[in-house]
């Protein structure tokens, strides 16, 4: 059996020794996982992530924001749902019918899809595939055809606007996103995200990936840009700039075909900066302590609680910080976001990729920490 | 978890191959639309890139087959952005793009 | 677990029936792009992760963003006039098609007896192992020149293609 | 060590490249690259010389493939490489400190130049190829060296390339030591021949094993032809007789170069040459009286010249001339540490004598001593300091000339004893010696004492600034006896009473270790050699100062009355025995020209109008000829005939050109179906 699978399953099969468990498959176990991953935290944090929004949109702009339903009106996005749920299903008469509901399941399913592979805790993760990044970079992808199709779909020139732009930007901005994912696995040496997470530990010497070397530094910053324009949000977010075009691709959407666009918006949001987190910040690690020492005091099932706190803290710290960026920045012009991606955030990310191997080469690969205690301790310690 | 290590029979991917091939020849002649034609040629080559998959799995156990693989998979990448630009090439020239219309060099 | 790659392979085949058949253009495309996930599925089943991927990631990210963009600047829009079965060829493809199956089926399948198959053990090993390192290193060893080739080609059609689509002068 | 001395190399290579590339726009036009870099170098090259002064003993080698030939029986490998013996260690230190002292002087010297950036790329592109000289250990990276200098003398003669007679020098300085240098390629190709490399250690290892030995190469032995050919190298290099001519008219060069190039280092590289290659002019039996008389008539008659003339820098190019004699006579007789203790103590204090020159014309701007004079107090330093260098060149004990010179002569006196017929080297060595002191004591009355002859240049005339007084006063100090051996310089004396012996140490071993022989006299003959040569040098020497004062101080003798009384031969000697006169008048007007008049009418009537025309008459024909049968059989017949052939089946086959894709792909997939089927069947 691979090395890190859903600890349910593994515990499961242990517990379970002679019960009719032990027969059930592995993979059961796993799929089970994950579509418990996906449905107990996908959808809830796209409806929870409206009303956070909104709430933080109200402190930024000093108002009160939504404080009508429930206490401090938490059951905002309750409401929504339903108010979603319950709207006319109304599609353009000129538009395209069937295109018009592939579109938005599309986008959803792509971002979705990203979850199976985030490793929440060490082995509280649905399926820990050995392409775990580029997994969540091919499956993202799907989201751009939904945008466009959905944007071509509803007959009309500011959706169709919308769509191409934001097709062309998610394009675009594959690339220094990938690039700037590369120096993690010149380090990491492996594209499995349990792998990248365990090697950013305490205990394996050098820290999280953003200080292992100056650039990739600049590479988190880069995959942070560039996963703001590839969710299309503030400063990127031109396929839906209310000033230009009325609401971008999803203005003939309403009721819940709208509503799967915005989850599908807050779960990419989510998905990406999960995957900041995971390949930058150190994942489901503790800063400064070493895990596997308490592994065996603690029972696993708390371990386990523990690093999915931390991993989620993280996250959430990101995604904060996504939407504070967009109620603090102006929106960029076309010309400006394509310069930005092609003469600014490539040529960087490629150096990064440059420097990192060079770094590596240099200082067999340890980190800035470790070439740091090297020094003080005198000789390099590689461990 | 690793998805991959599953036994099957290459029978399977070898009619799906042959299918994708016929349908990929069909629609390349039936199609007017140069982007049409566009379409069959990219099933063909996914015909051939199975093929390749499969046996390298089952015949070599080796990587060669997924190698060129990979290979078609790059030149099918350049191969769409090149006929692409053409098309838009041609479409701003005729105003159409009907394959049929591209026949300057007729006799 | 073989009915995942069933429904992989019934989904390809499907799509790809549509792709040839529907006479939009545009839903051709939509279901190309379903017939390439397919495909990404059985190559993950054959053993080929990292494939798998390239397969997502340039098809569905890329080919199929430039079909669709294609259609979208090449079609005069809303009134769609879209519809282009009814080239000449119609019938002798289909002949020629058709009479291709047999052929084509009977070829792969004894093809398919006449390759000794690997020993199985060996074939799972080789199906269970990542492959993204292994491809790695055989680009950098045994495939390095078409790889350098193929970085040229890449380039080549890059500047071609924004060459050839530059907006008249 | 080794690969110390590529860094020692490398460094003013890369500060010339600075130079020639960017020199112009750096601030102070980038002299401080250039002075920085032969800095470095001296830096580099100062631990090995101390190694040498601690143990006495230097020996590192390094060394890989340069190119690998294909050969007949066996592939071909020359490898280049160091090799750092003792020697090295001694010149290299030598060179760039002189090198580093002139970067430094000329920083004062050529200070508001055009091109003075150009000035610094070359000095530095010049050092490149010295040092790389000096620590090559094959004579192909060698002769590389020594062609790179060849190249910067040039550059640097014709410095001032709007004079004319600048460029004539130059190029006559480029001309006269290609005869040397072609020569000397030839005997690198002897020393192939015979022994198969041209690596100077394996090459000392065949001499010892009598490799070659037997060889005959162009009728003579293989190594006599070598240690000729050898010779003319150092002949064209440094300036010996008869292709001498060249070095007065370098001294159209800025002074510096006089001083780095042609006083101190290069033409010292030719005797470095002999050094390097002795034992191969040892087994070449022969060679050796020769290289003895060409030193000796080179000394003695660059002396004469140095006596007539009245140009500051020409009495010194031509006392180079004589000094380098000295060496050439040295090496000769075979006292080969002497002479190579004179290279060393010969560029210290010439270059001193060269720089202080070049401090006085830099103040009275004149070259012409017969406008100086009175200066000793206007320019104290530089009065002192030429003073010492004068001192040490006319050998008088105590200073470093003094000890070279003296233990040439020495040897040269028991070599004579031991061959009575060559008896006059000695001879024309110690009146030599005599002469030396003579002129340069001249040249120091003329400049420095009695009244001002201009009084307008006197007045102005002025100490130079310290970047130009500080190498005058470092070289001056290394211009004492006591740097190279006892207090006094007297071997004989000091040799117990205070042992100052580096300098023989290092040259005992690393004769023993390059099997060099050396002068083999018997004991008593030498040592009563020594000191009978010690004392007539001192009376030579004495005798020639005491002239020189009575003459230009006393004004006791007239010099004009001489020049009276010996017209003829002061007319002679100041046309330089009309030996530009020879060559050019001479040898070039009466031998080439007409030979290559003979050329062109060979040329003209012969090749031209039979070859050329003749077979352009015969070509006519053939023209014709060829000309019908093109006509009828080829264009009418087989290009019509194919074309209209070609141009039916094109017609039918153009009909199948529909311009239709997917018509071709018809055609296309039914050929493969057949191809398919005929496989699966």
């Amino acid at each position: 059996m691979p090395a890190n699978s859903a600890l349910f399953a593994q515990s499961l099969t242990q517990w379970t020794q002679g019960t009719w468990f032990a027969s059930v498959p592995i993979w059961v176990w796993a799929l089970v996982s994950a579509l418990l991953v996906i449905y107990m935290l996908a959808l809830p944090f796209g409806g929870i992530a409206t009303y956070v929004e909104r709430k933080i949109a109200a402190d930024i702009q000093d108002r009160i924001g939504p404080n009508r339903v429930g206490p401090l009106g938490i059951f905002q996005f309750a409401a929504d749902a339903i108010k979603m749920i319950s709207k006319e299903d109304y599609v353009p008469p000129g538009g395209d019918r069937f295109l018009f509901n592939i579109a938005p399941v599309l986008v959803v399913v792509g971002s979705c899809a990203g979850f199976v592979a985030l490793p929440l805790a060490q082995y509280l993760v649905a399926g820990d595939i050995n392409i775990g990044v580029f997994y969540i970079m091919a499956i993202t992808t799907i989201i751009a055809p939904g945008i466009l199709l959905g944007s071509w779909a509803s007959e009309n020139k500011w959706s169709l606007l919308g769509g191409l732009r934001s097709a062309a930007q998610i394009v675009s901005y594959e690339i220094p996103v990938a690039l700037s994912i590369l120096p993690v696995i010149l380090i990491s040496g492996s594209l499995q995200m349990g792998e990248i997470v365990k090697q950013q530990g305490w205990q394996s010497g050098h820290f999280w990936n953003v200080f292992h070397n100056p650039f990739t530094l600049i590479a988190f910053f880069i995959l942070f840009v560039g996963g703001l324009a590839e969710t299309n949000r503030i400063p990127f977010d031109l396929p839906e700039a209310e000033s230009e075009l009325v609401s971008g691709f999803n203005t003939e959407f309403s009721g819940m075909r709208f509503g799967l666009y915005a989850l599908g918006e807050f779960v990419d949001v989510f998905v990406m900066c999960a995957l900041v987190t995971t390949l930058f910040l150190g994942g489901w690690q503790l800063p400064f302590v070493e895990l596997d020492k308490f592994m065996i005091t603690l029972p696993s099932g708390l371990i386990a609680l523990i690093q999915v706190g931390f991993f989620l803290g993280k996250t959430f710290v990101m995604v904060f910080v996504v939407m504070w960026l967009r109620w603090t920045l102006p929106r960029l012009r076309v010309d400006q976001l394509m310069g930005l991606c092609w003469k600014g955030m490539v040529p960087i990310a490629l150096f990064n990729i440059l420097g990192t191997a060079i770094w590596m080469w240099a200082f067999k690969g340890q980190s800035m920490l470790q070439v740091a205690l090297g020094l003080f301790s005198g000789g390099g310690s590689s461990h | 978890m690793n998805l991959l290590d599953f036994s099957n029979s290459i029978e399977g991917y070898l009619l799906v191959s042959s299918i994708l091939l016929t349908l990929g020849i069909f629609s390349v002649l039936t199609r007017k639309n140069a982007i049409g034609i566009l379409l069959g040629v990219e099933l063909i080559l996914n015909a051939a890139g199975i093929n390749f998959v499969a046996f390298s799995k089952f015949h070599l156990a080796a990587l060669d087959g997924q190698m060129v693989t990979l290979f078609i998979i790059l030149i099918a990448a350049a191969e769409a952005a090149v006929a692409l630009a053409i098309i838009l090439r041609f479409y701003r020239l005729k105003q159409t793009i009907d394959a049929d219309e591209a026949s300057l060099l007729r006799n | 677990m073989k009915w995942i790659l069933l429904v992989a392979e019934l989904l390809t085949v499907g799509s790809a029936l549509i792709v040839a058949i529907n006479p939009n253009i545009l839903y051709s495309a939509v279901f190309l792009l379903f017939s390439f996930l397919g495909v990404a599925v059985m190559y993950l089943f054959a053993g080929a992760d990292f494939l798998a991927g390239v397969q997502v990631v340039v098809y569905v990210g890329g080919v199929t963003i430039l079909i669709l963009f294609a259609i979208m600047l090449t079609q005069w829009l809303y009134r769609l006039k879209l519809k282009d079965i009814g080239s000449k060829f119609v019938v002798p493809g289909v002949v020629l098609a058709l009479g291709l199956v047999p052929f084509l089926h009977r070829g792969l399948t004894e093809l398919g007896k006449m390759v000794q198959a690997a020993p199985p053990e060996k074939m799972a090993e080789f199906a269970g192992s990542p492959k993204t390192a292994l491809i790695g290193k055989a680009l950098l060893t045994n495939y390095l020149l078409p790889f350098e080739a193929i970085t040229i080609l890449l380039l080549g059609a890059l500047v071609g293609a924004v060459w050839l689509a530059r907006p008249k002068a | 060590m080794a690969q110390s001395c590529l860094w020692i190399v490398a460094l003013p290579l890369t500060a010339f490249v600075i130079q020639a590339l960017v020199g112009k726009r750096l601030p102070r036009h980038g002299d401080w690259v250039s002075v920085l870099a032969i800095l470095g170098s001296f830096v580099l090259a100062t631990p090995i010389f101390l190694k040498l002064l601690s143990s006495g003993h230097v020996n590192d080698s390094l060394q890989f493939n340069w190119m690998v030939m294909p050969g007949v029986q066996k592939a071909v490998t020359i490898t280049v490489g160091v090799l750092v013996n003792n020697l090295t260690a001694i010149m290299l230190f030598m060179v760039t400190l002189c090198a580093s002292l002139i970067h430094i002087f000329s920083t004062g010297y050529m200070h508001g130049e055009s091109r003075y950036h150009l000035f610094f790329a070359y000095i530095s592109l010049f050092s490149a190829g010295m040092l790389g000289l000096v620590i090559s250990d094959n004579l192909l990276t060698l002769f590389m060296c020594w062609e790179v200098m060849g190249l910067c003398s040039y550059l640097l003669i014709g410095f001032y390339y709007q004079k004319l007679s600048a460029n004539h020098a130059s190029l006559k300085a480029f001309m006269t030591t290609r005869v040397g240098d072609v020569m000397f390629f030839l005997g690198i190709c002897g020393l192939y021949y015979v022994f198969g490399t041209s690596n100077l250690t394996q090459i000392y290892e065949g001499i010892k094993s009598g490799v070659g030995s037997n060889v005959t190469l162009v009728g003579m032995p293989a190594l006599t032809f070598i240690g000729f050919m050898l010779m003319m190298g150092t002949i064209g290099k440094s300036a010996q007789f008869p292709l001498q001519v060249w070095l007065p008219d370098a001294m159209e060069g800025p002074t510096p170069v006089s001083a780095l190039i042609h006083a101190a280092t290069m033409v010292a590289a030719g005797v470095f040459l002999l050094v390097r290659t002795y034992p191969v002019l040892e087994a070449a039996q022969i060679v050796l009286p020769v290289v003895a008389t060409v030193g000796a008539l080179t000394a003695f008659l660059a002396a004469c010249i140095a006596l007539v003339q009245v140009d500051i820098k020409k009495v010194l190019a031509y006392s180079t001339i004589s000094q380098l004699g000295f060496m050439v006579l040295g090496m000769g007789v075979g006292s080969f540490a002497p002479g190579f203790m004179h290279v060393i103590t010969h560029a210290c204090f010439k270059a001193c004598l060269f720089l202080a020159s070049g401090s006085v014309i830099h103040a009275v701007h004149t070259q012409d001593m017969r406008e100086m004079g009175g200066l000793r107090s206007k320019m104290p330093i530089t009065f002192l300091t030429m003073f010492i260098a004068t001192l040490a060149i006319a050998g008088v004990p105590g200073f470093s000339g003094f000890v070279s010179k003296d233990r040439i002569l020495g040897d040269a006196l028991a070599y004579g004893m031991t061959h009575p017929t060559l008896m006059w080297i000695p001879i024309l060595g110690f009146i030599t010696a005599g002469l030396t002191a003579f002129y340069m004591f001249r040249l120091i009355f003329m400049t420095f004492f009695g009244h001002a002859r201009d009084e307008h240049k006197h007045h102005h005339a002025h100490e130079s600034p310290i970047t130009m007084t500080f190498p005058l006063m470092v070289l001056a100090g290394l211009s004492f006896a006591i740097v190279f051996a006892g207090p006094t310089g007297i071997h004989s004396i000091d040799a117990n009473l205070l042992p100052v012996h580096w300098f023989d140490h290092a040259l005992e071993n690393v004769k023993t270790e390059m099997g060099v022989k050396g002068l083999h006299v018997s004991e008593e003959v030498e040592h009563h050699a020594h000191s009978l040569a010690m004392v007539i040098s001192l009376v030579v020497a004495g005798l020639g100062i005491f002239l020189s004062a009575l003459t230009y101080l006393k004004k006791v003798i007239s010099a004009e009355a001489f020049e009276k009384a010996l017209k003829p031969i002061h007319t002679l000697l100041w046309n330089k025995y009309y030996f530009d006169d020879f060559y050019i008048k001479g040898i070039i007007q009466k031998l080439f020209l007409p030979l290559t008049v003979v050329m062109a009418k060979f040329d003209d009537k012969v090749v031209d109008r039979i070859l050329v025309d003749g077979w352009a008459r015969v070509a006519m024909v053939l023209k014709s000829i060829i000309g019908k049968f093109d006509d009828v059989v080829v264009d009418k017949v087989a290009v019509d005939g194919s074309g209209t052939v070609v141009a039916a089946g094109g017609w039918v086959l153009r009909q199948l050109q529909t311009g239709k894709v997917q018509q071709y792909l018809i055609l296309t997939f039914i050929v493969f179906g057949m191809l398919l089927f005929y496989m699966t069947r």
